[in-house]
């Protein structure tokens, strides 16, 4: 209780933080153009929206499943959005709300199925990726909103700080906060872990834990719709492409985010600034590498060496943070 | 491989006597939607342009997945590395705009390349191919060569790019022109993957193969596969009308198991791309009055060539390309610039 | 007769910062049962892990059959014919019990396939060793818990085990299926020639069948291959815990309140349990008795509300009440449960202590907006941790990192913090040392003292008769009758017997 | 009869039977020669990745990097053949031992790291992967033997029966084999049931998970290059699709992705529905824009149907505990 500073020093988001400190070094002495100001702002836009679906997965996570569908629900309340701003002329924030009422609801959809049925999450959300998408696909067919309120679009374009970033990643950092006041410092949001880490014993210990694995999953919606809010802004347009086919193309960022942050798959064990740090070590692994030439068809082969290379080494740090705390 | 060759050996044609000597400080990026096969040519395309204009860069730049934000985090990058000027194929005719326009308002050129992004827009132009505009001709191509009635299949790709229902629009277009003779039995989509593809196009040949007079494909993927299963199934009865230039698909032309294809011009993309690119660094500005074409995405389209090709002259089209890309070359500045 | 076939001599081993054991010495003879005995953490599990080569020891001799040995890995220690059964279940539940009995030394075919019908015969004979008449076929989920312990010896048995380790064999059986594997296990040392060590924290079972002793204490011998006749069970009991054992004697104070808390009046639920009757007073230790698979957990879960109650009335303070779930158990009627078991279903290992305590207050103490600070759960709890001496370094110490015995503190309090009126304790001292114990039949009957009524689940006779009030004997998902429990073990014993029986 | 009943593949068959009549009667040309060989084809690549995936589930874990070897593999197998002219059966031989290294590289990491293999197979995913796209720069492999393609091809005889579908049916048969009746197959079975258990019983998990793995890599390879066959082109996008359908089959034929069950019929028939269903939304004409959301609700389905039988099973149980 009293060591909590050397403590710090032996957990994952230490060693996070070393290792986004020693690759910015890295690529700002090594790449020209690491740290101008369009490619400092063009990050952080990035790595907003990268938390934001690290942290949507991440909820889910907690309760030792995965949500599939993820992009899928992003994608639908971005159109939704798109048509309550474009078609049916509804302001800015109510239409927010309802998006994010959108994402929350499809999320629910999830987890009661989940609850419901007691099969992975794995499986429904595999099941109910494809309907939502296919409903989204049906309803629009596949046509963009593109007329949204300028307000709403210029917010994604907007730079603060001397030009160098992007109130995006202030909105991502602020949600990181208030997930870290959720699972700190609320009685729901501890019980949101206690259901993760042990069902039964949750179950038995007075948490009504299909209620909270519902929670969960609606949390991952809404968060999921907050992503897709920050990228509409910053593409200008709802698109039905936004997270490619399925929604499929926002798995990899969800999942390493977490999975880097020390999120443990198995549930109850999460990290909530862990997944901030993993999705900015992975932003700007990309980046840099984009920068270092090293020949664009071998970028995913180095950003694989390099995640397995960041996830071995976290493991050699927890085993000898282990030794260490049995020795003394 | 040999396509590549003959067509950078017909570059050598469009700039002899050019008087492109003087080195600018153009930094061209040409960035493709993803890792695909037909935008291979752009990187010698850029080359040349370098070499024959004068270019300070002209380089491919490949996104590592097909994926919008991977395109827009490269396109950041390169911006953040220094390159002043930007082709691109759209990774989503509307979403790339957003990009686009903070391109455009930090001082960079931007265009898109081989497809368009839809109006309103900060690209300077669009120069490629008008995606519905293609599928119409080679729907119409189809239809002649069916001899004006019987039932056709169409093969596209994903759904939810916002081309694909213009290309199903274009194509209805032409058999709605057909008159009552020509019916549109079977549209198939979401098969930008061969296996997928492999599947469907398969199962389809074997319900309504017997059916059909005419296929029209307007994806990279649904072609090569098609043309592979009429290749297979040795039927030359069933007329098909693909797209681009895989090698299968040529070669099935060549074999008369496909009727023709629409062909398009990557290497006259990426190279006149950069030189426009150049020139407009260089203070040159478009000028009110040039003689922009207009598609369903936006009126600053200029036609890279788009061209059917069947077994007549499947062996010669380089030529024709050539051609076109010369011509283009020729009127650009007059045609187009203000310098 | 008196010579060893399984020899340690002057074993030392160390883990980082702990020393677990000091020039330990351990004898075994041929075909005799050698219990070894000691506290949680005297290192009774690392000698094991020594003789089933999961370890190996820093320095000293490990002679097998009087020849100094290595063993490498648990396969090495199974070619010499050691066989371990463990605590933990490790059959494959989704296996046949022939296959689980063959699983490491399947009998093949020409063609070098399993060959099933071979296993079924092959796994017969063990079993039929055993007396135990299972078919080879059925799936080892299908098998009563008694039974599935009985597979894992026929199954250490098939492995031509010729020294058998045994770990709190009988932690989850009924006395009665505890004599029926005592015999068994007499038989086999008979009959077979096998060697038994036998680690247990029921000292009526130690002198029931064991013939020597070893006692670990604190990683060194406190006897060592000691005939159990030189001993009795305070002398073995001071050679375990360096002190007298304090035998708890229950010393209620008002038994005679008639205030009706809880009463179950016919009720029936969806896991068969029929015509329950019972009624449970302020103050009152109900002890509910039976075998396993009694149906006496899966009453108390219907209770709780996991499981649902089908008909029937359920009266709390004297008001007819359903309660649909542990949530509403713990929040609207204040009871709780403190379960069995306490790694699955009781603790949350990978939280820490702090965390564990607290779980079942979070909603009492939340303020505004759900607030919910470390310094408010410290407060609310720390009083209970250290009433009930947990050892633990901090508040912020993993759950599996504690001992077993602070683990069921720890789940104790936390339902001691949510304050509840009900508090139903399902084997609360399974696997626990005998300190442990003591403190907590003390604890339990303090609790009651205080004013908690209590259901007790225990299948440890003695410790049922010196808690409970009165004791309900279940079997078959039915009461089969109410001892009034006059804390005199023979006469109450035998009445619970034959009411077993009926 | 009572017995078939208990099985996990039975109300599969039923399911394939039922469907597959239902078709029939309603467009005859369901049971077309051709259509049968079309049907059968593209079994045949489906059913060697879903193995691929079973075995990994098996003993519960996940393998993602299943289309990223099969795409590895089929690149370096056509590449061998064009650019080194290598003769066939070496290409083979050699895309099957790159198939296992990547499946061993699995297997070894998740073991010696103690890291879930969801995470190992992410990261070995973009490697693989990325070599594939470093090797071709998304150029496809355009001459391939003659040989290869006639055997993509060709039929049996005069039979529907396409020459490829042999070798499914034979790995197929090999799996079951070595599922049931293998010492190792079962051993991989029990790690999955309870890797504690299986670790105190003796049974090593670093083999268990090494060979599984392994194997996965050579399915995984298998199907890569049965797909250059299919295709006649060695293109880098082969394997990207595969992951979601290596899952539904499995998960259809009621395979619990904790591990320990898994059964090499029911995904085999698992298969051969989702591909009865793909079909049937061709045939049928089914708008393209409902083909997603009939995919999803015939998964959803599944899931119901293996949830229901559950529910009975357990009630059974209950009812037998209580007599």
């Amino acid at each position: 209780m009293n060591k909590k500073i050397p403590n710090f020093i032996y957990t994952n988001q230490f060693g996070l933080l070393c290792l986004v400190l020693i690759f910015t070094l890295i690529f700002s002495t090594s790449t020209d153009g690491f740290t101008s100001r369009f490619n400092i702002f063009a990050l952080s836009r990035v790595i907003a929206i990268d938390i934001m679906i690290g942290l949507a997965m991440m909820v889910v996570i907690l309760t030792g499943g995965l949500n599939l569908a993820l992009g899928a629900i992003g994608v639908c309340a971005a159109m939704f959005g798109g048509w309550c701003m474009e078609v049916l002329g509804i302001p800015i924030i109510p239409s927010i709300l309802l998006m994010l009422g959108m994402g929350s609801f499809l999320g629910w959809i999830n987890g009661i199925i989940t609850v419901k049925t007691g099969v992975h999450s794995f499986v429904v959300t595999l099941a109910t990726m494809s309907i939502y998408f296919g409903f989204m696909t049906m309803l629009t067919e596949a046509e963009a909103f593109r007329r949204l309120p300028e307000l709403f679009t210029d917010f994604g374009s907007a730079k603060l700080f001397n030009k160098y970033v992007s109130p995006l990643l202030l909105v991502s950092v602020a949600t990181c906060f208030a997930l870290f006041y959720l699972f700190r410092f609320t009685d729901i949001g501890r019980k949101l872990i206690a259901a993760g880490a042990n069902p039964e014993a949750a179950e038995l210990s007075g948490i009504s834990v299909n209620r909270m694995f519902i929670y969960c999953h609606m949390l991952s919606g809404f968060l999921g719709a907050l992503a897709a809010i920050l990228l509409t802004t910053r593409i200008g347009a709802a698109i039905p492409s936004m997270a490619g086919q399925l929604g499929m193309d926002w798995l990899l960022p969800a999942f390493l985010a977490p999975v880097i942050g020390g999120t443990l798959l198995s549930g109850g064990k999460l990290s909530v600034f862990g997944t901030m740090l993993g999705a900015v070590l992975v932003t700007l692994l990309t980046n840099g590498l984009y920068l270092l030439d090293v020949g664009e068809f071998w970028i995913r082969f180095f950003l694989g060496i390099i995640l397995l290379l960041a996830v071995l080494l976290d493991r050699t740090r927890e085993y000898f943070t282990l030794k260490s705390v049995i020795v003394s | 491989m040999k396509l590549l060759f003959s067509i950078v050996t017909s570059a050598a044609v469009l700039v002899s006597g050019s008087a492109f000597a003087d080195s600018s400080d153009t930094k061209v990026a040409l960035v493709p939607g993803g890792p695909h096969p037909y935008f291979a040519a752009w990187e010698r395309a850029g080359q040349d342009a370098v070499k024959d204009f004068g270019l300070g860069k002209a380089d491919y730049k490949v996104p590592a997945e097909w994926d919008l934000s991977q395109q827009n985090e490269l396109i950041e990058s390169l911006v953040g590395k220094g390159y002043n000027a930007v082709l691109v194929f759209p990774g989503d005719a509307v979403g790339t705009n957003k990009i686009l326009g903070e391109l455009d308002d930090a001082g960079i050129p931007t265009a898109a390349l081989a497809g368009c992004v839809e109006q309103p827009t900060k690209a300077k132009m669009c120069f490629g191919t008008d995606t519905g505009h293609s599928a119409y001709l080679g729907t119409k191509q189809l239809i002649d060569a069916m001899g004006g009635k019987g039932k056709i299949a169409h093969f596209t790709g994903f759904l939810v790019d916002p081309n694909t229902t213009l290309r199903i629009k274009a194509v209805e277009k032409a058999v709605a022109e057909a008159g009552g003779g020509v019916e549109i039995i079977q549209v198939i989509a979401d098969i930008d993957a061969y296996e997928p593809a492999d599947e469907k196009i398969n199962a389809f040949m074997a319900a309504q193969g017997g059916e059909v007079d005419g296929i029209v494909t307007t994806a990279w993927v649904p072609a090569v596969v098609a043309a592979q299963a009429l290749t297979n199934m040795g039927d030359k009865r069933i007329k098909m009308v693909g797209i681009d230039h895989d090698e299968v698909v040529l070669t099935a032309i060549k074999d008369g198991f496909v009727h023709g294809t629409m062909l398009q011009n990557p290497y006259g993309q990426g190279y006149i791309g950069s030189y426009a690119m150049d020139k407009i660094r260089g203070g040159c500005t478009f000028k009110a009055d040039a003689p922009w074409k207009a598609t369903a995405q936006t009126d600053q389209f200029i036609d890279s060539g788009t061209v059917f090709v069947d077994s007549s002259d499947v062996d010669t089209y380089v030529d024709a390309m050539r051609g076109i890309s010369l011509e283009i070359l020729k009127t650009f500045e007059d045609d187009f610039l203000d310098c | 007769m008196n010579e060893f076939c399984l020899e340690i001599s002057s074993a030392n081993k160390s883990f980082p910062g702990v020393k677990a054991l000091d020039q330990a010495t351990f004898q075994l003879r041929k075909a005799s049962i050698h219990a070894l005995l000691g506290e949680n953490g005297a290192g009774k599990s690392t000698l094991i892990k020594i003789i089933t080569g999961v370890h190996k020891q820093d320095s000293g001799k490990l002679i097998i059959n009087g020849k100094e040995e290595t063993l490498n890995n648990p396969n090495d220690a199974t070619k010499f014919g050691i066989s371990v059964v463990h605590q933990e279940r490790n059959l494959i539940r989704r296996f046949s019990v022939g296959e689980n009995l063959m699983l490491n030394n399947m009998p093949k075919t020409a063609l070098g396939l399993i060959d099933y019908n071979e296993i079924a015969i092959q796994s017969k004979k063990w079993l039929k060793i055993l007396d135990l008449d299972i078919d080879p076929n059925t799936l080892v989920s299908d098998l009563t818990v008694a039974k599935m312990q009985l597979c894992e010896i026929a199954k250490a048995l098939s492995l031509k085990a010729k020294i058998l380790l045994l770990d709190e064999p009988t932690s989850s059986l009924s006395p009665q299926e505890s004599k029926i594997l005592f015999s068994l296990l007499k038989k086999i040392v008979r009959e077979e020639g096998v060697s038994i060590v036998f680690v247990s924290h029921k000292l009526e079972e130690v002198f029931n069948i064991c013939d020597d002793v070893t006692v670990l204490r604190d990683g060194q011998n406190a006897c060592t291959s000691e005939d159990i006749k030189n001993l009795d069970r305070q002398k073995l009991v001071r050679l375990m815990i360096g002190r007298d054992e304090q035998i708890v004697k229950s010393t209620r104070k008002n038994q005679n309140t008639k205030d009706t808390i809880l009463a179950l009046k016919n009720v029936k639920t969806e896991l068969g349990h029929k015509n329950i009757n019972l009624e449970l007073n302020r103050s009152e230790i109900i002890g509910l008795y039976g075998l396993v698979g009694a149906g006496r957990t899966e009453l108390m879960k219907c209770l709780i509300g996991q499981d649902k109650i089908t008909d029937g009335e359920v009266i709390i303070n004297g008001k007819k009440v359903t309660i649909n779930s542990p949530k509403s158990a713990l929040e609207k009627f204040k009871i709780g449960y403190i379960s069995e078991d306490r790694k699955k279903e009781g603790l949350i290992l990978i939280h820490n202590v702090l965390d564990n305590t607290s779980i079942t207050v979070w909603s009492q103490i939340k303020k505004a907006i759900g607030f919910v600070s470390d310094g408010m759960i410290s407060k609310k709890v720390d009083p209970y941790i250290s009433q009930l001496e947990v050892k633990t370094p901090s508040n912020y110490q993993l759950i599996s990192n504690l001992s077993g015995g602070n683990q069921q503190k720890i789940s104790v309090a936390k339902w001691l913090a949510a304050g509840t009126d009900i508090l139903i304790i399902d084997e609360p001292t399974v696997g626990i040392d005998i300190k442990t114990k003591a403190y907590l039949h003390e604890l339990i009957i303090k609790l009651a003292d205080d004013g908690t009524s209590i259901i007790l689940i225990s299948s440890d006779m003695p410790e049922m008769i010196s808690l409970a009030d009165k004791i309900i004997v279940m079997n078959n998902f039915q009461m089969n009758g109410i001892v009034e429990n006059n804390h005199d073990y023979d006469s109450v014993s035998s009445k619970i017997m034959e009411y077993i029986h009926t | 009869m009572a017995a078939l009943f208990k099985k996990d593949w039975f109300g599969l068959l039923i399911v394939v039977i039922v469907s597959g009549l239902a078709i029939a009667v309603l467009k005859p040309a369901f049971l077309s020669p051709f259509n049968l060989y079309v049907l059968m084809v593209s079994i045949s690549y489906m059913l060697i990745i879903a193995l691929a995936q079973m075995i990994i589930i098996a003993i519960g874990q996940m393998n993602l990097s299943v289309g990223a070897i099969g795409g590895l593999v089929a690149i370096s197998f056509s590449g061998l053949m064009e650019v080194q002219q290598v003769s066939v059966p070496v290409a083979v031989l050699i895309g099957l031992i790159i198939g296992m290294l990547c499946g061993f590289l699995n297997g070894y990491i998740t073991v010696r790291s103690g890291i879930s293999a969801f995470i190992i197979t992410l990261a070995t995913l973009y490697i693989f992967k990325g070599i594939n796209l470093g090797i071709t720069e998304a150029e496809p492999f355009y001459n391939i033997p003659e040989t290869v393609k006639n055997f993509g091809n060709a039929k049996i005889g005069n039979t529907p029966i396409p020459f490829l579908i042999i070798i499914p049916i034979i790995i197929t048969f090999l799996m079951w084999i070595f599922m049931n009746r293998t010492e190792t197959g079962r051993h991989m079975l029990a790690y999955g049931n309870s890797v504690q258990s299986a670790e105190l019983i003796g049974i090593s998990s670093s083999k268990v998970v090494i060979t599984a793995h392994v194997i996965s890599g050579f399915l995984a390879a298998i199907a890569g290059m049965l797909v250059v066959c299919r295709l006649q082109l060695g293109t880098p996008n082969i394997g990207d699709s595969w992951l979601l359908p290596s899952f539904a089959a499995p998960v259809i034929g009621g395979a619990i992705l904790a591990g320990g069950k898994v059964d090499v019929i029911a995904t085999s028939l698992g298969v051969l529905i989702v591909a009865i269903i793909s079909q049937a939304l061709v045939i049928f004409k089914i708008d393209p824009f409902f083909v997603q959301i009939f995919l999803g609700v015939m998964i959803l389905l599944a899931v119901f149907v293996n949830r229901y039988r559950e529910y009975k099973q357990e009630a059974r149980r209950k009812i037998f505990s209580s007599e």
